[in-house]
């Protein structure tokens, strides 16, 4: 195979105000052969998106080359003048970015954004580029492809932006393709089919890819080589196959530690029963919940209805399901955020008001809230101890010496140096943020800690630490957790029972261990099957099931009527799973399945 | 006789009036008959007429309420338009003698309660129609009665009736004696319009045709070319308008886009001759001055307003404010441009800051508050210079500055310490009377004296020309030690205009000679 | 092992620490330009502070004629207006034959002292009415929204002129009115941004725990539009000066014989036709305190990516 | 979901101008002194005082009062000007305010048609090559601009172009009949005047959206997708700031119809904002309140315009799912 691209010794650094440099990239050097998919995988701040871009000669505002070379067929791009450089761009190398929804124009058609590049390139004219966008939306099994250029990029969901993105890149037959983790803001179900697709035109159109990643299960999927960065240099390098199964160096090694292994039966942990009483934790019942003006009890925008979770004391109840289905606004209904439009919320078989300003202090207290995102959920003008400190004098009227020494205690609780009670939030990584959040809710002393997507926004080897802490927490305070993920490897590495939502009806739930091993709902068995396996090979194995079929991405739609699931499912029923509400069958212990379907009939 | 030269040489360039020559000779010892031989037109100093061409024309001030109903005359460019396009029975010429005009001749019984108006044959209206003793009846009668609108019915409060004798004979009936009536009808305000007019573009006599009019805006006017009588009527066409702003007309005028420009401050003179253009200096009797009411405190203490007098440094307002292009006040209103009236024996009170601290100690008053409006040229800075020589005789005067607008009504005869300005009237006595007059509508300082009153009536029975001099020197005196009146300066009337323009004459009443330029001046081309 | 030392691996942690989560913020460094803006900005914080003092006359002072006579010349009166920068009035004299530079120093307080005492009221008003829109009821924003569109709609030197011609010229009212001119604008930044903040993770946070309106407000939403509002500031207090100014010019400003900046320029505009440097002197006084306010605030909102810019208008 | 959109804001605008009208009738009526007494003048006595108040339903409540002249407002009737009332007469405002609004508007035009152009090519330029002399130099030039009082721009310009140069006249005297070039020639002071005010203002705000939305991902997209820097701005840039655009044009105009006393004045600009300044200096309520009036809706019906704008540059509004 020829070489198409030489990365060599490449240095990137970025400039502060004082004019010093920093170095990003640190004499980094690897190949790309023609035809060949090369993965650079790393953390947030490994410098693999920096290193992607020099293929384009681009750097972002802020940084700059200084040193090395990067070779497109043997033309350094680096010192290329600007009309070279438009020249390369699209052309011979094309880059596909993380969320297609912010690179879109959305002022502009997905038809003139797709073909721009190649008709100002005078690859094709117009007309020729637009068949060839139409042939390339067919080949990315893209709905509706006749019309589709016309269209504005807010009238096609998020997967379908991510294979338009594609689209684009290929629409000028480029050499190279620089694909900047395509499928990170996916859900599963989207992004098995997002992959299957790239996978799928990258072998038919011959191209070379550099994909960029931190999820090293994709990158098993899709990649030839593999080249694995720590804070701007190589770690390790080597073929897909050897770096997954016999990974050379001590990072790697880490970074295939944090990988979760796939969801199954026998990962749920044991949790000590002697905090059981009688009445749950906390409780909902017939749960109607959604936004915009309330009629009738049915609010205008429905996002959850007849949900019915109970939290027993000391147990860890998951949540899952994709996005919009309705797991946020769960957690906003419990913790009063939200006043549920109908249904109950018990804390202690006490009936708690809907809206948190009725609820009392004493019962604001037991549940506690933790957010997703710790980067906004820590006012950036309070320092840490303020922070930590505010809930312990607001419910617990601890001051002074007091005080700080629960400051202490909490920050020992959360594995952080004690210094960093005098620090502000944006001093403190993103793991760290984390931990001050979760020690923010532990403050309280809550009987219920309400956890939405506290990891999803951290890298793997963070997110597992991360995991791990609050396991360790759980046993150390007997605290309930409602834990809710769109991961459901996490949720079931943590979780005793499960609760699976989709589009605001719990089509499942029961323990870990029942949801996770057959008989399945047909939504479960997705989500089961389309959670990346780390090893080559898989998304081949999945292509072929039937399962895969139903990932075709479609926009999850509420419906008034039957079950929500119907037209994705394979198992559907006409007439009957889109007229009548699913009846919840009963399998065992707490186990509850809402389907049409016989026992029997489910797929094992 | 350098001083005879001296003042020839001032009378020529416009710095003194036919008047004040007059006068100024009289006090040289030359007699008035000489002193006529001295004197040489101004007109024929400027050149030779010619005739076309048209002017731009800008007052100072204008707005929505323009009009072209002359009793409802209130501004400059009022009396502008009014003067270009009707007429009166009399009017005022260059000398301030009282000449006839729509008014053949005119006679007064023995005790001045009945005048007998004989109005001219053959004068027309603009639209064609002859003016009658009836036009002169409905225009006059419309001043009459407490609802009238007209700006100075409360000149003819007198008037019994007015009464048309026959079709060219008109009678005025009065209920007391009145001399000065027939100044009194020169007023712009006084025009004789077409009876029960309704088109007010054509309801004048005057030698301009109303072209066109927008209030605010401009009117435009052309030559009428029936006009009844031959003054001139050099020009083609006439355009008014109005430049608020002081220094946008000064710019307006330099840069060629108007012609004549009214109201120019002092420190724009330098500039304007400079560039060429000729600035229009009438002296005159009007006035900015400090009113110190009689009848409250702080004015009714007399040694207060001394002081106040004595601060005035009269010599540097006129020297430096004014740029020479005025007289000094001698604290009442009857300057030398009020002829034989004047009363030069009267001695000038000085500058004189330790007499004035004597007197202001004297007051027990360490500070007053004097309210300020711009209502005329130099009377803020004449405040800011007495305020600055107040303070280094430690004295405080608080100084506060009111909008001009609406000043008339809120604070002028309202507040004790308050700025006035008053324009010339044509006689001593009818300016005496409307500011010192037992009578008087405008009696600004509260001040009432009888003897005052005694001497205004007096004065306008005698016939005595020395005797008459004394009574109002006597008033004068009155007035500048009794009164509550502080006369600093009397400021010239002050024009420029284009140079090609020419023609003007002195008469002090008004902007550009009265405001009754357009029949006599020509632009050369 | 990652973020922190834990006992059991702590010699992998030196070697792979938890890579920081972004380069930390900025810190806001002036360009050259800005860095002459705050130095000027200083220079006239100085003049304000110590004006009056340094001031060779009074800025009441006309001064004597005596002051110009030049020695051997038979010139008794000479003019004292509108004279050029000498040894006996560094920047001039003006229209009465006053010190521009003494003016300039005196009317630096007065200028900038109502400008500031407006704009801070301007504040007050706009951020409290703005908030309390921000975090009230539906119908206390849509209230406080509509009349401020209203007020907005009203050219402000109109509103001005029309209340100053009502209520007389006072300096209380003058910085009364411009404060209500400007908080208008103000309650609309802090609208915007208080809603911003209200909807943040950490306000919610606040609120689950319970936390009172007040505490939410002054604890967690003020802190954090404080920086966005001060440059803003700047902004409007540029925009305060001008107006000021333009009401001077207009007749509507300070009492004489106070000095402030837009009326010396007023009254000096006849001395422009003669080369006069008394209309200059001011002019340039509020251009420099403008321009070098305007520079730093230029210089910031570049550090905060245009957002500022935006709200500006909106 | 557009219509909505519109309907909203025009419900939004509507609001807006009858809080504008009360105000505005409040405000006016603050004014000091009895407007009879007013027009009446020196000359007043308590009889016709009363009478003329009758006259002008000034003896109503305050209400009543606002009420009848809302309902005349809204007719179209804005009332009698205290101009020639004295005789019986009056001129109706709506004649007094034609030949104003028709110099306003024609003002308005020219300013507009060259200020938009100019002001979106050097803010266009300046976005394109941030940080480059000729950015700096229209950022630097723009700030003092907008940092200078307007009346000193106005007079500097004068003295260099109608006093030293002499190429054009130092203030507006129109005849009315003038067309073209010297219809151009005559208005050219205030022109150049407002031109510069209004276009330091435009140029900012159209360089600072530009690189706002320059700065987002969809830009760097375009530049790797290799699409000229010509075309970005024009293409890809300038579709997404029109809305903060179209609002500060808007908020311009509205101050170049309302905003602009100072420059009227100085140029002796028969124009609508002077009207209102010698309504108040007179007192004429009904003349203020005209004036007031019709610079608030102009603003209003100006913004709305610009709402419009932004809402229907939306491709989210104007295409729906």
């Amino acid at each position: 195979m020829s070489i198409l691209l030489e990365v060599d010794h490449l240095k990137i650094s970025a400039r502060k105000d004082d004019d010093n440099l920093t170095p990003i990239v640190k004499g980094v050097s690897f190949n790309v052969a023609r035809g060949e998919v090369i993965a650079l995988i790393g953390e947030s701040g490994s410098g693999k998106t920096t290193i992607a871009l020099a293929a384009l000669g681009y750097t972002k505002p802020g940084l700059e080359f200084t040193g090395g070379q990067v070779r497109l067929e043997g033309e350094d791009v680096i010192t290329m003048a600007s009309d070279q450089l438009r020249a390369l761009r699209g052309q011979r190398v094309a880059y596909l970015a993380q969320s297609a929804a912010a690179t879109f124009n959305p002022a502009l058609t997905i038809g003139e954004q797709v073909t721009e590049s190649c008709v100002l390139h005078g690859i094709l004219n117009q007309e020729q580029a637009n068949e060839r966008a139409e042939f390339l939306y067919r080949a990315l099994e893209l709905p509706d492809p006749d019309r589709l250029g016309k269209r504005y990029p807010h009238q096609v969901s998020g997967g379908q932006l991510q294979r338009l993105m594609a689209a684009t890149a290929l629409c000028g037959k480029p050499d190279l393709l620089v694909l900047d983790e395509p499928t990170t803001a996916l859900d599963v179900t989207t992004q098995i089919e997002v992959l299957k697709a790239f996978k799928s035109v990258i072998k038919q159109e011959g191209s070379a890819a550099i994909y960029v990643t931190h999820d090293l299960s994709v990158v098993a999927q899709i990649a030839d080589h593999i080249v694995v960065l720590y804070a701007g240099e190589v770690q390790e390098h080597g073929s897909a196959e050897q770096v997954v199964s016999h990974p050379g160096h001590d990072y790697t090694r880490r970074l295939m530690h944090a990988v979760r292994p796939p969801p199954g039966a026998g990962q749920g942990e044991e949790t000590s029963s002697e905090h059981h009483r009688e009445a749950p934790a906390l409780e909902v019942k017939d749960i109607v919940a959604g936004y915009g003006k309330t009629q009738n009890g049915i609010p205008s925008i429905t996002v959850l209805r007849d949900v019915n979770v109970s939290i027993e004391r000391g147990h860890t109840v998951g949540v899952i399901g994709e996005s919009g289905c309705g797991k946020s606004t769960l957690a906003r209904v419990m913790a009063g955020l939200l006043p549920a439009a109908q249904g109950k919320v018990l804390l202690d078989g006490e009936t708690l008001k809907p809206a948190l300003q009725r609820r009392s202090r004493g019962e604001l207290q037991k549940v506690q809230f933790v957010f997703q995102m710790a980067d906004t959920a820590l006012n950036p003008r309070q320092r840490i101890d303020h922070i930590l400190g505010r809930p312990l004098e607001f419910y617990l009227g601890l001051k002074g010496k007091e005080k700080r020494r629960r400051i202490g205690e909490l920050l020992q609780m959360v594995e952080l140096p004690q210094e960093f009670a005098g620090r502000y939030p944006e001093e403190l990584s993103g793991g760290q943020k984390q931990r001050v959040n979760l020690a923010r809710a532990l403050a309280a002393s809550p009987e219920v800690l309400l956890c939405d997507e506290v990891i999803s926004a951290l890298d793997s080897i963070v997110g597992a630490n991360v995991i791990e802490l609050l396991k360790r927490l759980r046993k150390q305070t007997g605290v309930s957790f409602v834990f809710i993920s769109h991961d459901l490897s996490t949720v079931a590495s943590f979780a005793d029972e499960i609760v699976v939502l989709y589009a605001g009806r719990v089509v499942e739930k029961g323990a870990t261990d029942a949801v996770l091993s057959p008989p399945y709902h047909p939504y479960t068995r997705l989500l089961i099957s389309s959670v990346p396996e780390l090893r080559v090979g898989w998304l081949e194995e999945t292509m072929q099931t039937q399962e895969a079929q139903a990932g075709i991405d479609r926009v999850v739609t509420l419906t008034d009527t039957g079950c929500p699931f119907f037209d994705r499912c394979p198992l559907a029923i006409k007439d009957t799973c889109d007229r009548e509400t699913a009846p919840a069958r009963q399998l065992g212990a707490g186990h509850t399945i809402e389907c049409h379907r016989s026992e029997a009939e489910f797929v094992h | 006789m350098k001083e005879v030269k001296t003042f020839q040489q001032m009378y020529r360039d416009g710095h003194v009036s036919r008047r004040e020559f007059l006068a100024a000779m009289g006090a040289l010892g030359v007699t008035a008959a000489t002193a006529g031989s001295l004197l040489t037109s101004a007109s024929a100093l400027a050149g030779t007429p010619t005739r076309g061409g048209s002017v731009i024309f800008a007052s100072n001030l204008h707005g929505p309420d323009d009009t072209l109903d002359p009793l409802l005359g209130t501004s400059t460019i009022d009396y502008t338009r009014s003067n270009a396009s009707r007429n009166g029975l009399i009017q005022i010429w260059d000398d301030m003698s009282l000449n006839a005009e729509l008014a053949e001749e005119w006679s007064v019984n023995s005790n001045a309660t009945e005048y007998t108006f004989k109005i001219r044959k053959g004068v027309t209206f603009h639209d064609g129609s002859e003016l009658t003793a009836e036009d002169v009846v409905w225009s006059m009668e419309r001043h009459l009665g407490e609802d009238s609108p007209s700006s100075i019915k409360s000149f003819f409060t007198n008037v019994t009736e007015w009464k048309a004798v026959d079709k060219y004979t008109v009678k005025l009936s009065l209920s007391s004696p009145d001399a000065d009536m027939p100044y009194k009808l020169t007023q712009p305000q006084a025009k004789i319009v077409k009876a029960n007019a309704t088109d007010w573009l054509t309801a004048g006599s005057g030698p301009y045709l109303v072209d066109s009019f927008q209030a605010g805006v401009k009117s435009t006017h052309s030559r009428n070319p029936n006009y009844w009588r031959d003054t001139g009527q050099w020009l083609d066409g006439i355009e008014i308008t109005a430049i608020t702003d002081m220094n946008a007309r000064l710019n307006a005028l330099l840069a060629g886009s108007v012609d004549m420009i009214t109201s120019i401050s002092p420190k724009q003179i330098q500039k304007i001759e400079e560039s060429g253009n000729n600035v229009l200096s009438v002296p005159a009797g009007l006035y900015g001055g400090i009113c110190c009411l009689k009848n409250t405190a702080p004015g009714e203490n007399d040694d207060l307003v001394q002081g106040l007098r004595y601060i005035q440094d009269r010599e540097r307002i006129v020297r430096k404010f004014l740029k020479g292009h005025g007289t000094l006040g001698n604290d009442h209103p009857i300057n030398v441009s009020y002829g034989a009236d004047h009363c030069h024996e009267l001695p000038q009170i000085p500058y004189d800051p330790e007499k004035a601290k004597y007197h202001l100690n004297k007051s027990g008053y360490s500070e007053a508050e004097l309210f300020v409006a711009p209502v005329t040229g130099i009377i803020e800075d004449v405040c800011l210079l007495m305020q600055a020589n107040l303070k280094k005789i430690g004295f405080n005067l608080k100084l506060k500055k009111v909008p001009s607008d609406g000043y008339w009504g809120a604070v002028w005869m309202k507040e004790p310490l308050n700025v006035v300005s008053w324009n010339m009237r044509p006689t001593a006595n009818s300016m005496m009377g409307i500011q010192f007059g037992p009578n008087g509508n405008w009696n600004d300082t509260f001040w009432n004296s009888d003897r005052m009153g005694e001497l205004l009536k007096d004065s306008l029975a005698e016939t005595d020309a020395a005797k008459r001099h004394e009574m109002h020197c006597e008033m004068q005196k009155l007035v500048s030690t009794q009164s509550g009146i502080i006369i600093p300066y009397h400021t010239n009337v002050l024009d420029a205009h284009n140079p090609k323009v020419q023609g003007f004459s002195n008469v002090p009443l008004g902007q550009f000679g009265g405001n009754q330029w357009m029949e006599h001046i020509w632009k050369n081309a | 092992m990652s973020d922190t030392p834990t006992p059991q691996n702590t010699n992998s942690a030196i070697q792979f620490d938890e890579l920081p989560d972004a380069p930390p913020k900025r810190k806001i460094k002036l360009s050259l330009l800005g860095k002459i803006g705050v130095v000027v900005l200083i220079f006239w914080a100085i003049v304000v502070a110590i004006g009056p003092m340094i001031a060779p006359y009074h800025e009441a002072d006309i001064l004597d004629e005596e002051l110009f006579i030049v020695p051997g010349s038979d010139e008794m009166y000479p003019d004292t207006d509108f004279q050029p920068p000498s040894k006996i009035v560094l920047l001039g004299s003006d229209y009465l034959g006053r010190d521009t530079l003494s003016r300039i120093l005196f009317g630096a307080r007065t200028t900038i002292g109502i400008s500031f005492i407006a704009t801070t009221l301007a504040y007050l008003l706009g951020v409290l009415l703005g908030i309390a829109a921000a975090v009230g009821s539906k119908r206390l924003d849509m209230i406080l929204s509509r009349l401020n569109d209203a007020l907005l709609s009203i050219p402000s030197i109109m509103f001005a002129l029309v209340m100053i011609a009502a209520l007389g010229s006072t300096i209380p009212l003058l910085i009364l009115l411009t404060g209500i001119i400007y908080a208008t604008s103000v309650f609309r930044i802090a609208r915007s941004l208080g809603q911003e903040v209200m909807v943040s993770d950490f306000v919610e946070a606040a609120r689950v725990r319970g936390e009172g309106l007040w505490w939410i407000i002054t604890r967690e939403i003020l802190p954090n539009i404080a920086m966005p509002l001060a440059t803003d500031f700047g902004l409007r207090f540029v925009w305060v000066i001008l107006f000021i100014s333009a009401l001077s010019f207009l007749g509507l400003g300070v009492q004489p014989p106070m000095s402030d900046w837009g009326s010396m320029v007023k009254e000096n505009l006849p001395g422009l036709i003669y080369g006069s440097v008394a209309p200059i002197m001011p002019a340039l006084a509020i251009a420099t305190l403008t321009i070098s306010v305007n520079m730093i605030v230029d210089d910031i909102s570049a550090h905060t990516g245009g957002k500022l810019a935006k709200r500006m208008i909106a | 979901m557009l219509w909505r959109a519109l309907l909203s804001r025009l419900g939004i605008s509507l609001v807006t101008l009858w809080v504008v009208s009360v105000l505005i009738f409040i405000g006016t009526n603050l004014l000091p002194g009895d407007v009879a007494q007013i027009i009446l003048g020196q000359m007043a006595t308590p009889e016709s005082t009363a009478a003329l108040r009758a006259k002008l339903g000034l003896d109503k409540p305050p209400y009543l009062q606002y009420v009848v002249w809302l309902q005349n407002v809204a007719m179209g009737d804005l009332g009698i000007s205290k101009a020639g009332l004295g005789a019986g007469l009056g001129t109706p405002i709506v004649e007094i305010l034609e030949p104003r609004i028709f110099n306003t508007l024609r003002l308005t035009g020219l300013v507009t048609v060259i200020v938009i152009p100019i002001s979106l090519f050097l803010g266009l330029i300046a976005a394109m090559h941030p940080g480059t002399r000729l950015d700096r130099a229209v950022t630097f030039s723009t700030l003092s601009l907008i940092s200078v009082p307007d009346f000193l721009v106005a007079t500097m310009l004068v003295l260099i172009f109608a006093v030293f140069l002499g190429w054009f006249p130092a203030i507006v005297y129109l005849r009315g009949d003038e067309t073209g070039w010297v219809l151009i020639k005559t208005l050219a002071m205030p022109i150049l005047t407002l031109v510069i005010v209004a276009s330091s203002q435009i140029i900012r705000m159209t360089r600072a959206t530009v690189l706002n939305v320059m700065s987002s991902p969809y830009i760097e997209m375009a530049i790797l997708k290799g699409v000229p820097r010509k075309r970005i701005i024009l293409r890809h840039a300038l579709f997404n700031a029109v809305g903060p655009i179209v609002n500060v044009i808007a908020l311009n105009l509205a101050w170049l119809v309302g905003g602009v006393v100072v420059v009227e004045q100085i140029f002796s600009y028969p124009g609508l904002a002077k009207l209102m300044v010698e309504g108040v200096l007179m007192r004429d309520l009904p003349l203020v309140q005209a004036c007031a009036m019709i610079f608030c809706v102009t603003y209003i019906v100006l913004i709305f315009i610009a709402d419009m704008a932004t809402i229907l540059s939306n491709p989210r509004l104007r295409h729906p799912k």
